[in-house]
């Protein structure tokens, strides 16, 4: 039996008092137990970021990589060893800034990992540039006369470009967001968690006042997760509610690791590494006559 | 007459099968007992413009193309005028009636035939796109090369498309071979099939380098197509199936970096082929690489830039790049094969240095080395001399045994840390981009620091043990010693040979093929004791050149370096070496 | 009795307003007339961890900070056991009774000062937030200061948040004044005003370089954020609408050197500012901006690495990367001011430099550079010296009268062909990243390709005369040549006044801050008329020493390195000298 | 007036014979002539490939860049110089693949400038490898077993990302497309043109034959182009029938470049450059005492 003590680790924190991502942590390590996945079982594979830096603060295979990068690190990790649980968690800077693209093939190739996206719509470990999913007019020091670009919906674009589950979390609601991680880690193939996470720093207006009252359940809605304009639709509501949950799920879409024709014999590192056999090499030159 | 000794050059338009024929009839002068060296020669675009494909031939093994033609081969009225200076006396220009309306003018001891090549392939083939095979069939014809090691490569490279096109082809040929013999007595370059000779395989450098990789245990190749490094994606991902591979045409070229770094750290044997474009797109997670100390294999086949450049054409010119690429400094490895045996070797050697020292391993091929074939022996790549070697990998059972604290950046005499693969209980780390302690936790003290920039720089002492120095070929003493590296190497041997054919201990060269780090002591005493050394490097800066004297502090006396996108010839560097003792240029080179 | 000539260092964690009330004081000295060097150092993190800020305090301009400590100023316990060892014989430690629970155990000569620091704060201020104005006004107090000048950076800094706070702020400093007065009679280093001083500006590497490159005419900035290189994407953001330049924060860094690009494609003069991990990102497009000829600049202010490394700290570890970052060659500038009088300069100078040569120029800073402030004359930059210098450029009424046609790429003896603006129907052109002919047409002749290669390159003859060669400051002759770049000018011009103060003629030093492309003829007289030479560098490898030894042959001597992440001090420079006269590392350093 | 021919170049294109980017530069000339802009009042940039060498072949201006960047280096143009109409133009490696990051941020700024997507999915230059709009299955020299990634949704994912103007053409109906370019032209802000271009030589499977029976016109039908959901559904439509025309259009959201306030007095190359007056020397000066 895993519990959530097994994923305690000596570092401490080096985030601020009421950040957000202290409550991502423990949901992640409650969903983990709860899946019963130890932390040698799991690799955990992060960009860079305050959110980023969270395979420190936790008992967990991790790979802190670079900014932006996490998914191809991550998709390439699967490819090697799909008998290991992968998971992306990485910021909105991270994810739906630099990475957007790497997002976007991620999901159309449905590579099986945990994406969450700790989305405080802010650069943190910077100190407090706008984001891409800041609100239009936020002034902060690259956007002094308020920004212009407009958010990217990240829920909208991960179901039009065909993820099979999609989901947003919110650590003020933590044993829900917990829940949604393990639903993720139950998930066969790219599911994403937004996680609406609160920087007390640098996002004041964007904190646990402005969401407590606008998020909802909407599994307590009659919300179909499998009705993909439906959710479509879902994932724009923004404003006054505020849906959290599950928005689309679809079951049976074949990972891209399922369909490789060498993983068809098991995780590729698990798979016998030796010199060629001689009928090997005979074939090997006798090709090239 | 001169016997199994001459250049054929078919030449055309892009796509008129220039480059496939050419390595079909490479293939079957191979299964003729013949050597030959074989270089397609193509434009950036996919119709139009001017191929063309060398294919020169001997009894004795090839490092080089060479510049005089013997056969010419015209697909098209350009191709003429394009090559006719280099057709040498009693040489001859085959070419077809219908694409050169005006009688080409005449060339003094050079015999024009001019065929119905057209015609002949719509006759006997049904289509006009067969006329590659007809003209070929010429050239066994003029220099009465027996047919049937063609027609068995007919037989095998046509045979997916059906018995209608191999037959068509077989009669494309025969018809051509029937025309040419009509011309053969007036021409006195000959072709004899050697039948004692062993089948020989005809190799390409990409084929070579991916053979190597392959035997070497490379399990995971992540590319983005880039020219002329994609082939290796190509090759291994037509293998990948059967001998177990995983390739990935990614997103772009970061991404194909990551996936490789991913992959490695997991604890595959991973390979990223590309070009100079595709390379500089990798610098910041070579870094990564480099800081998590993850083993990854990087081939850049070059190309000439600077930006998109030239893309189907030929440069040394990402030697200083490629040693200095990302921020801050750590140790990397760089290989420069010279020979389609050195690729074969690079391809799993990169591997083993990669992982017993825990960081990148580069290696610079080129244009010209990637599409190069050569007729080798059967036995020409020891594929018993590979060796997998992991370096400090931990096996489960250490790991089960382990009795303290895993620490992934351990502090070690010889600056490597026992790696554990991810999956182990007992060895729960974090791989870090970030400076780090011995465990991998963010570190920023200064003692920490100092302790692991020079950790990894230690890496170094070891790194260099297991380089060589250049390899020198020609007599131990010369008038002159060549200096160069990578792909130049065949070009100049042939050099070197020649300029010692006409005055003994006329020249010599030094070929460096392991690049960084540098074994000084080998590198400062061979360079010491040339008398005259001249760089020879397809750059316009003699990039080795500017290595070795930041390293020993030893000037060349002289570059011959090309930049026109083309690879050196054995003529134009004693053409060079002839006008310019010195062979240096006016330009501010050694910039 | 010391008057001004002090250091003084408040620490405390990230989250207490070390930097910004380090900041104040500084600004508040230079009010007082005085002369400072400021320098934070702080933690890749929000919260926690160990800030802190020195001041050092002079009558006379400053180049650099130093290691002892007159007045340590501790917000948290752990302040005190990090710099208790730097503290003078004299020296007082001020800290807060809240946080030091237990009295430090004692340091001979050194006065310990224990204050309520957090009451005072909560009593005057209303939030213990305030303890740093508190401790500041104890500084006042304890030196002897008049309090006006840190009263009105109080009421200008606090202005925003009104006037409450700006009150509290001025009795939470009365408070510390108070305080610190009582225990004046103890402490022997004193502050004067000295008001017949002229106000002088307190500024950063940064400011210095923004406010060049905006003198200069600097247009158009795209950027993503990266320490220490995004505070010049800051500055030109706030300062954008008012002074006319567009300011752009990407999606990564290979938009912003695109976006860059293509504004100054357009015309616009346009930067980048970035670190070196953004820079890596960047290296293809550098290439794509040499071969279409298209001037960018773009500046890196360095932090360690490899990779993510350490994100607030400092190294000079990407000079060789910079010079050959990108495939194959081309021509670039390389500049690195040593002072923030250069950072100025160097911020006007590189877009003159890329108009005229239309290559890229890069100016290399660093985290030292960037974040050091130091107090300059108003007339300190030399705003009339500025010229915005385009270069071939052709104006509209050029083009109007033009009557041939347009050829982007000319060849031209300079290799700089005169460039239009894309909008003039006289000039209709493509830009190429593809090799080109003079009308940017694609042409992959041989004959072009080596007009064109020749072209680019040829420009390095007129770039190489823009360049000086390294500024000498010491005694034309010394028993030991320093040679140093960039911002270890600082340190090392102290270090050098020290060592002769002892032993006159013991030392000088030669500052190299046009890296690239490099004068031979008065770099290789520099350095080979000195005695001995020892480089001083921020780096592992002596990367500097490296590139001089590749273009002239000469070897240092010895090297000073440092790659902890922080920056020389004239101290540790010394120590160096004295322990070892030769001074170099056992590390395989040259690699 | 501006007429076809003033676009005419001496470079004779290298396509292939039956091309479908004969028609799209066709159908730019046409649409540039008709819209009244004159070679001088155009920028074209494009990427690497096949496609991308198109300003090669007409008299434009024009900046043939990297593989996957025009659109970054089109914005920097764009903010500039937004005096100047900006094209780009790209194959769908470079757009999709590549460079589908930089479209979705291009898409959220609502960058003023037409995006022509030379879509033909697959590689073209490189020889024939699948790209990202490929069909599963297909066989290439990267995917010799058949590709495994399903395909990017470009307009699904525009409209999801918030483009305002979401169109696609077929040079087979090559009136029609140089109407659907022109229309782009006229669109103020980010326009999308998908161009479903055969590719004769390297993807056979969705040349002319596999097209033509199956595009149909959008406009002829009862489409709502403002309807964002209704248009959201049709850019899923694929197979027997694919339709063709305008998607999605919306004015009235603001430019990027509308909002930067220093482009309020024009466009930035048109600003004087001089050196600082004294009393900005001043008090930039001042600023930092
Ligand atoms: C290539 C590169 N560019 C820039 C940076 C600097 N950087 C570090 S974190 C960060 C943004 C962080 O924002 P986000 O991803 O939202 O994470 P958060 O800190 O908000 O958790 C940036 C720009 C970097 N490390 N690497
Ligand atoms: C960084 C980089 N990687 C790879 C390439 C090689 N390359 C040139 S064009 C191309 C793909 C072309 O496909 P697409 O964009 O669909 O254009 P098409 O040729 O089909 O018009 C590739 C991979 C390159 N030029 N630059
Ligand atoms: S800055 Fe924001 S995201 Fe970063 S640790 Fe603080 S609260 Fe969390
Ligand atoms: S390969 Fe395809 S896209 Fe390229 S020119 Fe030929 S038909 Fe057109
Ligand atoms: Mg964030
Ligand atoms: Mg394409």
């Amino acid at each position: 039996m895993v519990s959530r003590k097994d994923f305690d680790s000596p570092n401490e924190p080096t985030w601020c008092k009421g950040c957000g991502n202290y409550g991502i942590l423990n949901a992640i390590k409650m969903a983990l137990a709860e899946q019963g996945l130890a932390p040698h079982q799991v690799l955990m594979v992060t960009g860079i970021g305050c959110g980023s830096k969270i395979p420190q603060y936790m008992k967990v295979n991790g790979f802190h990589t670079i900014h932006g990068r996490a998914l191809p690190v991550a998709t390439g990790a699967r490819l090697a060893n799909h008998g290991m649980k992968i998971m992306c968690v990485h910021g909105d800077g991270d994810g739906y800034g630099m990475g957007l693209g790497h997002m976007m093939h991620a999901i159309r190739r449905n590579i099986g990992l945990v994406d969450i996206i700790q989305n405080n719509r802010v650069y943190g470990l910077t100190k407090g540039q706008y984001s891409p999913t800041s609100d239009v007019g936020m002034r902060t020091p690259t956007s002094p006369e308020g920004a212009i670009d407009r958010a990217v919906p990240p829920l909208g674009l991960a179901i039009a470009a065909g993820a099979t589950f999609v989901a947003r979390g919110y650590p003020g609601e933590l044993p829900h967001l917990a829940w949604l991680i393990g639903q993720a880690l139950q998930h066969d193939g790219y599911a994403l968690v937004d996680v609406l996470q609160p920087c007390v720093t640098f996002n004041r207006a964007s904190a646990y006042d402005f969401y407590n009252p606008r998020v909802y359940r909407l599994q307590e809605t009659a919300h179909d997760v499998t009705n993909k304009t439906a959710a479509w639709e879902k994932a724009y509501e923004w404003g006054e509610r505020i849906p959290i949950g599950i928005f689309y799920r679809v079951e049976g879409v074949p990972t891209y690791e399922s369909q490789v024709p060498t993983l068809k014999a098991g995780p590729l590192v698990r798979q016998p590494l030796q010199k060629l056999r001689p009928e090997q090499v005979h074939a090997l030159c006798t090709e090239l006559i | 007459m001169t016997v199994n000794n001459m250049t054929i050059r078919i030449g055309g338009a892009a796509g008129n099968g220039v480059e496939s024929s050419g390595a079909g009839f490479c293939q079957a002068l191979g299964r003729a007992g013949l050597h030959v060296f074989g270089l397609p020669d193509y434009y950036s675009r996919i119709r139009g413009g001017h191929n063309f494909y060398s294919i020169r031939i001997s009894d004795r093994p090839l490092y080089s193309h060479a510049e005089p033609v013997h056969l010419l081969l015209a697909l098209t009225a350009e191709t003429i005028p394009r090559h006719r200076d280099k057709v040498v006396e009693g040489g001859a220009i085959v070419y077809d009636l219908k694409q050169v309306r005006e009688p080409p003018s005449a060339v003094p001891g050079v015999q024009f035939l001019p065929l119905p090549l057209s015609d002949m392939a719509k006759e006997t083939a049904g289509t006009e796109l067969a006329r590659n095979t007809v003209v070929l069939g010429v050239a066994a014809g003029l220099t009465g090369l027996d047919l049937s090691p063609m027609e068995s490569v007919i037989r095998q490279n046509f045979g997916r498309r059906g018995q209608k096109v191999v037959d068509g082809n077989l009669a494309a040929a025969d018809a051509g071979y029937k025309a040419g013999q009509k011309y053969a007595g007036d021409f006195p370059f000959k072709l004899r099939r050697n039948p004692s000779a062993p089948p020989r395989m005809v190799v390409s450098g990409t084929e070579a380098f991916s053979l190597g990789a392959l035997a070497g245990g490379c399990r995971f190749v992540s590319a983005y197509p880039m020219t002329p490094g994609s082939p290796v994606l190509h090759w291994m991902a037509a293998h990948a199936a059967q001998y177990g591979v995983v390739t990935k045409h990614t997103e772009d070229e970061i991404a194909a970096i990551c996936m490789a770094i991913g992959a490695a750290h997991m604890g595959a044997r991973a390979l990223v082929p590309t070009s100079g474009g595709g390379f500089s797109l990798m610098v910041e997670a070579l870094g990564l690489a480099a800081m998590s100390e993850t083993p990854v294999v990087i081939y850049n086949a070059q190309r000439p830039g600077p930006s998109t450049g030239l893309a189907t054409r030929n440069a040394q010119a990402d030697l200083l790049f490629m040693l200095y690429a990302s921020q801050d400094e750590f140790p990397r490895f760089l290989l420069a094969p010279g020979t389609h045996e050195q690729c074969f070797v690079a391809g799993w050697r990169a591997f083993n240095l990669a992982e017993k020292y825990q960081t990148p391993a580069l290696v610079l091929s080129d244009h010209y080395l990637a599409v190069a074939t050569r007729t080798l022996e059967m036995g020409a790549f020891d594929f018993d001399a590979v060796q997998i070697e992991r370096g400090e990998l931990l096996s489960p059972a250490e790991l089960d045994a382990l009795d303290e604290e895993y620490l992934r950046y351990r502090l070690t005499p010889s600056g490597v840390s026992p790696r554990a693969l991810p999956g182990h209980p007992k060895a729960v780390y974090v791989a870090e981009s970030n400076e780090h302690d011995p465990a991998g936790a963010l570190d920023e003290e200064i003692e920490n620091r100092i302790a692991m920039v020079e950790k990894r720089q230690s890496k170094l002492i070891g790194m260099v043990e297991e380089m060589s120095g250049p390899a020198r070929y020609g007599p131990a003493e010369a008038e002159t010693t060549f200096v160069c590296w990578g792909s130049t190497y065949g070009p100049l041997r042939e050099a070197v040979d020649l300029l010692n054919a006409e005055q003994p201990g006329r020249a010599n060269m030094l070929h460096f093929s392991d690049l960084w780090p540098l074994p000084l002591e080998p590198v400062t005493a061979a360079l010491a004791s040339a008398r005259q050394r001249i760089a020879v490097e397809v750059n316009a800066t003699a990039q080795l050149a500017t290595l070795l004297r930041s390293q020993t502090g030893i000037q060349m006396d002289g570059a011959i370096l090309k930049y026109d996108g083309r690879p050196f010839t054995p003529e134009y560097i004693l053409a060079r070496v002839r006008t310019d003792r010195r062979a240096s240029k006016s330009l501010p080179l050694d910039r």
